[in-house]
């Protein structure tokens, strides 16, 4: 079987779609994903990492990754919210609708919806 | 977009590599990466993404019938070896009619006997398994050695050879599990 | 909870093969492999996340991926099934014939397998 490229190739390994700001410092990792619905925004601020393979998906608002903070690889954000400055989420979390404070500590592998975080 | 760096930078040992020597029975989708010491036996299938690395470690043996399914990645440390069956020293040894389902990772130095199912995401490092065992989902071996026929159940971590030992055999209803997820595959085949 | 770890990607290409039907606002990330046997068929709709490395493969039917949904990196989906609209696969899961609900979180490294054998 033949396997058809679904996009043109780019250099970048990372995507992004719709209204998507990333300050010059900040860095996003091969793979990752960002996506920003037509009313909504995704913005990424000074000296932020997005890690591999990272999936952030605005919907219904805005998605802000404060200065400094951290996605590990493989995280999946998802709806509207805030990763505070100097953050740190853990690899593979999955969180919907974010409020993670400043310098907050999210374990790798969490589950977080709403505001009650689940360990997998 | 600020992309820096490369994720997997390319080995520069890379044209030095031995060329792969695979039967012409052997099925290997064009999207597969197969490189270095790599020896595949009859009606071998390569599904599609599937990684056969021997840049490190090698040579790799993957024997007859065996099926090696989409994702999976075979590499191997550059030191460390495992006795095949023919009492020669692999990286990687796999026997005949082994199945390796979806996103399987097999990191030598490792042996997988004749007849051994690799179900879903699991990983196979520093260990030898006995012919004929059935390994679930998610689940890890590493530095143990598994006597044939034997069960591990999906998302079990084996790392102590105490744990290996333990393990229970094999019924005849995981192995039809297995040919059913085999099967699964089969027709990418024809 | 054992983390798998992700893989990255082999190449900056996702890759499909067979009846694939991709939504023009879905966004599919490097390294995904989406295939559909000889029978089979995979739909993707609108504004649908495939995270990075993700493998889709159906068999014996159709999977659907409906509006809205997000794979995190690495998930695998084999069998036939939905994962319901707006629904989140966290990282590195892996589900045998799906049947995700509208908006469901599936927490990250998660294995759902509906048929797997009981033993004695």
């Amino acid at each position: 079987m033949h396997l058809i490229p679904l996009q043109p190739p780019s250099e970048s390994q990372a995507r992004s779609g719709g209204d998507v700001t990333l300050h010059p410092s900040a860095v996003v990792a091969a793979g990752a994903l960002i996506l920003a619905e037509a009313d909504s925004r995704v913005a990424i601020a000074a000296g932020a990492c997005i890690g591999m393979g990272a999936v952030l998906h605005a919907v219904g608002g805005e998605i802000v990754v404060a200065a400094g903070a951290n996605l590990g690889a493989g995280v999946l954000i998802v709806g509207t919210g805030r990763i505070g400055s100097n953050a740190c989420i853990g690899a593979a979390t999955t969180i919907l609708n974010p409020a993670v404070g400043d310098g907050e500590m999210v374990p790798p592998g969490s589950l977080i919806t709403g505001s009650t975080p689940a360990r997998a | 977009m600020a992309v820096r760096g490369l994720a997997a930078p390319p080995t520069p040992w890379s044209k030095e590599l031995a060329t792969p020597q695979i039967d012409p029975s052997t099925y290997v989708h064009a999207s597969s990466d197969i490189i270095g010491d790599v020896r595949i036996g009859k009606n071998v299938h390569i599904a599609p993404g599937v990684s056969i690395r021997a840049d490190e470690g090698s040579p790799f043996f993957i024997g007859d019938n065996s099926n090696v399914q989409d994702a999976v990645v075979i590499h191997g440390l550059e030191k460390g070896r495992v006795a095949g069956d023919d009492k020669s020293l692999y990286s990687v040894w796999i026997g005949n009619n082994v199945s390796i389902t979806h996103m399987a990772l097999i990191h030598g130095p490792a042996y997988v006997g004749d007849d051994c199912f690799i179900g879903f995401r699991s990983t196979v490092f520093n260990a030898r398994l006995g012919k004929g065992c059935v390994v679930m989902m998610h689940v890890l071996i590493q530095d143990v050695e598994i006597p044939d026929g034997k069960y591990i159940a999906a998302g079990s971590i084996i790392t102590t050879q105490q744990q290996a030992d333990r393990l229970p055999d094999a019924l005849s209803i995981d192995l039809q599990f297995a040919s059913h997820i085999i099967g699964i595959n089969d027709a990418l085949r024809a």
